[in-house]
């Protein structure tokens, strides 16, 4: 499995699948189970400045082709999240994933994060259904490029941004977050979306809207990752509908440096991330890569 | 998976508990559960009470949800999502012993209905009493236990389960109820050397494995329980003593 | 079945479900046969001003959840399709799709179109595959405005914008369109997407990127017109992955006086649409709705 | 439905035709197709020519795609969608005639395989005849004909089959070549009040009964056929006169 290690930007994984943020990273416990599963690293939930009980139930149904969320960004705050961390950074390297209304709270959150260990901080800019937070701050370029600037300015871990698709251009986003100095960019967070129930007539989730997830949208992500990696110079991490080797390979050959997995864990189970370190290594095997990096970008050759 | 059913029957089981009878061909195990949308309230896990075509939910009110789901009536549309989690494993065990405490006298009812197994009902007081006579209705003995003495064996449900295991010498204990109760349950049944799987209960979301909230220790109850044997339960550091509320806070419980 | 006449704006149809732009209605036969299978009226094929061949294949591929496409808007051109026009209009009513590189391309079709008994014209503002068509100019609302209007003072069928859901805010494009007079919006538009095969290292698509339709994108679909719903006084027709009536009766929640169904067609086949009107007229029964108009927009109650 | 598949082996079956064998599960029958892509070349629909475990596409080289298509080996992926299309319906039929012309051979062969029946392969000239030694391993009766007289029957196939037609009294003609053909088999077909089932060529862009583009009157020749029936045919005022090309204009066919 020697030939699964990634580097993404200065950092080096074990294996290239990452935990998305919300999924299994609540607690350091489940951080460790997903380290053992095949993970080579993880994102914690997104944190807050507070506790924060999210959205009230109903927040998540499944759909045909995936799950719409709007949990709404529950989180235990940031100082009980120190020792979730330092529990799930014994095993592997943790990304501490953080939402904030302005530049300030973004940036003592991180620098948080790095006092407890994080190895990076990602920047949730595109959370779809929390109002004051997330998209409603990562939609504007010039937002961005003031948040991540404030963030480099206050921690030395690398920063990545986590994009929103629901733009007409997630180019414009990217380069906003390179132009503030972002270490990596990550693609895609959830959709946009809603579900009604005919018989009740009404939205189903509480928030009414929520985020698609799920396979549905994976070939919504490729494509964003794709557009990303021909138009920015840092690292681009691919996260939107993987299941299977086939849908990693697709975001790699896209330009994802490191792909990440949410839904999946549901779908299949956190066994998701072995079954596809071991599908690509065999697809590697077969097709002649010694290194994922070589697959990086292929598709625009 | 996400399916809207028709309320076809409702009846009373206790002053303060409801059962409503549903028609879904959703194929379901003894122990698993489903998520119930109150529209405008909440939603809610609910351990099916039947699994057959003819399915149920026993509902105990005790808050907002579950006072509102007591206003539904025959007729009424109710969402549910489910059935989700692993059920009991009742395969290739003879001799089983249910231990139910309140209201986890309905996730143990459709184990009961398929094995015929011998049944421990406990509760703090008689009119807490449930689902004893649809119990009757499968097993040879259903044994009734109160906290305070005014029906059946004066004690809790776990001094009388261990009596009888003790004079019956079960293959297997399966358990639900509050958390206290399965702790004890489970000491029990190591003490005696007998396996047990219990049902354990954490709030849950998204109800699928997903959001990871409803874990103990690193087991999502959704979905890698919500039943749990013997030696899974000798690893969780979290059973019987923390558990965490919706923003992911340490809550002890004891 | 007269349960389900609907009426969008001046416009009445006998059913609410109407041929989506691109399916089955590149010639007037297959819009008959159209007609024949339910549908309450066709929306042509985007049709521009001289024949087109479109991208070259692979032009279409299937996902797991729906459909990408790059057809690239071929077509015969506006004036070999009078006579399908004229076929089809005996049968039922027929809204001409058109597709134009400006105001005046635009309203040169439209008037096309009138004149060939088109009873609407559909403007195609969304198209995300054709370079200088479609989204490239339907992203930017004083585009829209300027189309919108233009056409508006050439004919006097009603004008109908078709709108992308690759946008931060698709509400702020409804408003365009409805500053520019336009009678109605229809959403959604493909999502923009790609694949790509790892084996053989390249996007699958001759054009690479394409739109994702279907199933997949539903939950998109009906956030996008519910959100159009309670933004503007025009109606809303909804369009994207409804394949059975429960889907139908989600976009007519959600606000929408009628929708389009267009994968459906290929994955169920044209008696979709009848299948869906005796869905509907059933739940209509058993809910106590007289017509479809109660309907409209009641998740918003 | 999207799948890769590796060609396993690669045979010459005349100057300008080669025949591509892969290993593929998904199930198919006689008479459907499959859309092939050829990286920065085009993306073209292709008869089955074998249908079991192991399948084949029988590519006659006429221009740019398939003589792309002839540079492929054995070791070398594909990407194929489908198959596509309802084939030939076989069911109950005893005495079939399949009738082919040139390439058309490759459509009809699996149904030769399964049913054993007579058949009939007709081309220009000797060279162009493919596919008989295949067929004769499944038929009793392989007949050839050739427009030059250069092989078999001289004349041209429909010619040749209407013979066969009048001696041997058929149930079913089965066929596949050129739409000329074609339109003369079935009047031919007709006439001698025999049922046929014809399948025909469109341009085609999805394959799957979504974009139109390859509809015949209002059939789609992608799922609605290939593979028309004689009454069907009768309806269709295109077949033998009109197709449309890339943009939908009409081509006249004579
Ligand atoms: C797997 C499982 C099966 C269950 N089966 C049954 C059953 O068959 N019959 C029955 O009466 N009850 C059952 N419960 C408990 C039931 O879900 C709660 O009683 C109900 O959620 C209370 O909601 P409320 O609004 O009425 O009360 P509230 O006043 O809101 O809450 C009271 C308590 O209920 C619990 N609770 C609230 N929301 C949730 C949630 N989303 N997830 C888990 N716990 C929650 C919490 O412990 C809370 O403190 C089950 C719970 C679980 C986890
Ligand atoms: C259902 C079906 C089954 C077929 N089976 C076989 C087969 O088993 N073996 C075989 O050799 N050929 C078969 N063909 C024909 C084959 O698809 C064409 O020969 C091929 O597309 C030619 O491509 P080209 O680029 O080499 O030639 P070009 O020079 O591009 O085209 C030559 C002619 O091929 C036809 N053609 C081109 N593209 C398409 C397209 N996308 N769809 C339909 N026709 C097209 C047109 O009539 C065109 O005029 C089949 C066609 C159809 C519709
Ligand atoms: C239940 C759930 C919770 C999520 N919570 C967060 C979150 O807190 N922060 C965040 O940046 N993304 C969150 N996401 C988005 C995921 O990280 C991911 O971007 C998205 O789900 C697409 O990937 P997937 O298809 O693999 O799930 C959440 C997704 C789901 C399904
Ligand atoms: C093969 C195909 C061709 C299409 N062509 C057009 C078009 O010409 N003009 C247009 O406005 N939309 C076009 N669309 C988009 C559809 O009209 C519709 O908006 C979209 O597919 C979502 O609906 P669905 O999920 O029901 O297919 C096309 C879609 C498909 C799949
Ligand atoms: S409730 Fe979401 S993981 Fe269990
Ligand atoms: S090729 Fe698209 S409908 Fe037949």
């Amino acid at each position: 499995m020697g030939k699964l290690k990634v580097a993404v930007g200065k950092l080096n994984f074990e294996f290239p699948g990452i935990v998305a943020s919300g999924i299994m990273d609540e607690t350091g416990d489940s951080m460790v189970r997903m380290f053992k599963s095949g993970a080579g690293a993880v994102v914690t939930k997104s944190i807050g400045s507070k506790p924060r009980p999210g959205h009230s139930n109903p927040t998540f149904t499944e759909v045909e082709c995936g799950y719409v969320n709007a949990m709404g960004l529950p989180n235990p705050g940031i100082d009980m999240f120190e020792k979730e961390i330092k529990t799930a950074s014994s095993e592997g390297p943790v990304i501490g994933s953080i939402f904030g209304g302005d530049e300030k709270e973004f940036a003592y959150l991180a620098s948080r994060m790095e006092e407890f260990g994080a190895v990076a901080v990602e920047l949730n800019l595109s959370c779809p259904h929390a109002a004051g937070y997330g998209a409603e701050i990562g939609s504007d370029p010039e937002m961005i490029v003031s948040v991540v600037s404030e963030v480099k300015s206050s921690v030395d871990i690398p920063v990545w941004a986590k994009l929103t698709p629901n733009t007409s251009s997630i180019q414009a986003l990217g380069r906003a977050a390179e132009k503030g100095g972002a270490d990596a960019v990550v693609a895609i967070n959830t959709l946009k979306a809603m579900v009604i129930c005919p018989e009740l007539r009404k939205p189903v989730l509480s928030n009414k809207f929520g985020g698609l997830s799920g396979p549905g949208i994976k070939p919504v992500g490729v494509r964003a990752v794709y557009d990303l990696y021909s138009s920015l110079n840092i690292p681009v991490i691919g996260v939107g509908g993987i299941t299977c080797w086939r849908d990693a390979a697709e975001y790699i050959m896209a330009g994802a440096s490191a792909y990440q997995m949410g839904s999946a864990i549901g779908i299949t189970g956190p066994e998701v991330f072995n079954e596809i370190n071991e599908g690509l290594v065999s697809f590697m095997k077969e097709h002649g890569y010694e290194t994922v990096k070589e697959m990086v970008g292929v598709a625009h050759e | 998976m996400n399916n809207v059913v028709k309320i076809i029957g409702k009846t009373r089981e206790s002053h303060d508990t409801f059962t409503f009878d549903f028609k879904s061909d959703i194929p379901a195990k003894p122990g698993q559960f489903v998520m119930v949308w109150i529209p405008g309230v909440d939603e809610i896990p609910m351990s099916l009470s039947k699994t057959g075509e003819v399915k149920s939910i026993t509902v105990k009110g005790i808050g907002e949800a579950t006072n509102a789901l007591h206003t539904m009536n025959a007729g009424d549309y109710m969402r549910i999502r489910g059935p989700y989690g692993n059920g009991f494993d009742l395969n290739g065990k003879k001799k089983i012993l249910a231990v139910a405490g309140g209201v986890g006298a309905a996730a143990l009812l459709p184990a009961i209905a398929e094995t015929g197994c011998d049944t421990v009902i406990g509760a703090r007081t008689e009119k807490e009493i449930i689902l004893d006579k649809q119990a009757k209705d499968y097993s040879n003995n259903v044994w009734i236990s109160t906290d305070d003495g005014t029906r059946g064996y004066h004690g809790n449900a776990v001094e009388l389960a261990k009596e009888k295991i003790i004079s019956e010498k079960y293959d297997l204990v399966i358990g639900c109820g509050p958390e206290i109760m399965l702790f004890f349950l489970h000491k029990a049944c190591k003490e005696l050397k007998v396996d047990c799987q219990l049902s354990l209960e954490r709030h849950m979301k998204c109800g699928t494995g997903v959001c990871g909230c409803c874990v103990i220790d690193a087991e999502r109850v959704c979905k890698d329980g919500p039943v749990f044997t013997s030696e899974q339960l000798d690893g969780l550091s979290d059973f019987g003593n923390r558990k965490r509320d919706e923003c992911g806070c340490i809550i002890n419980l004891r």
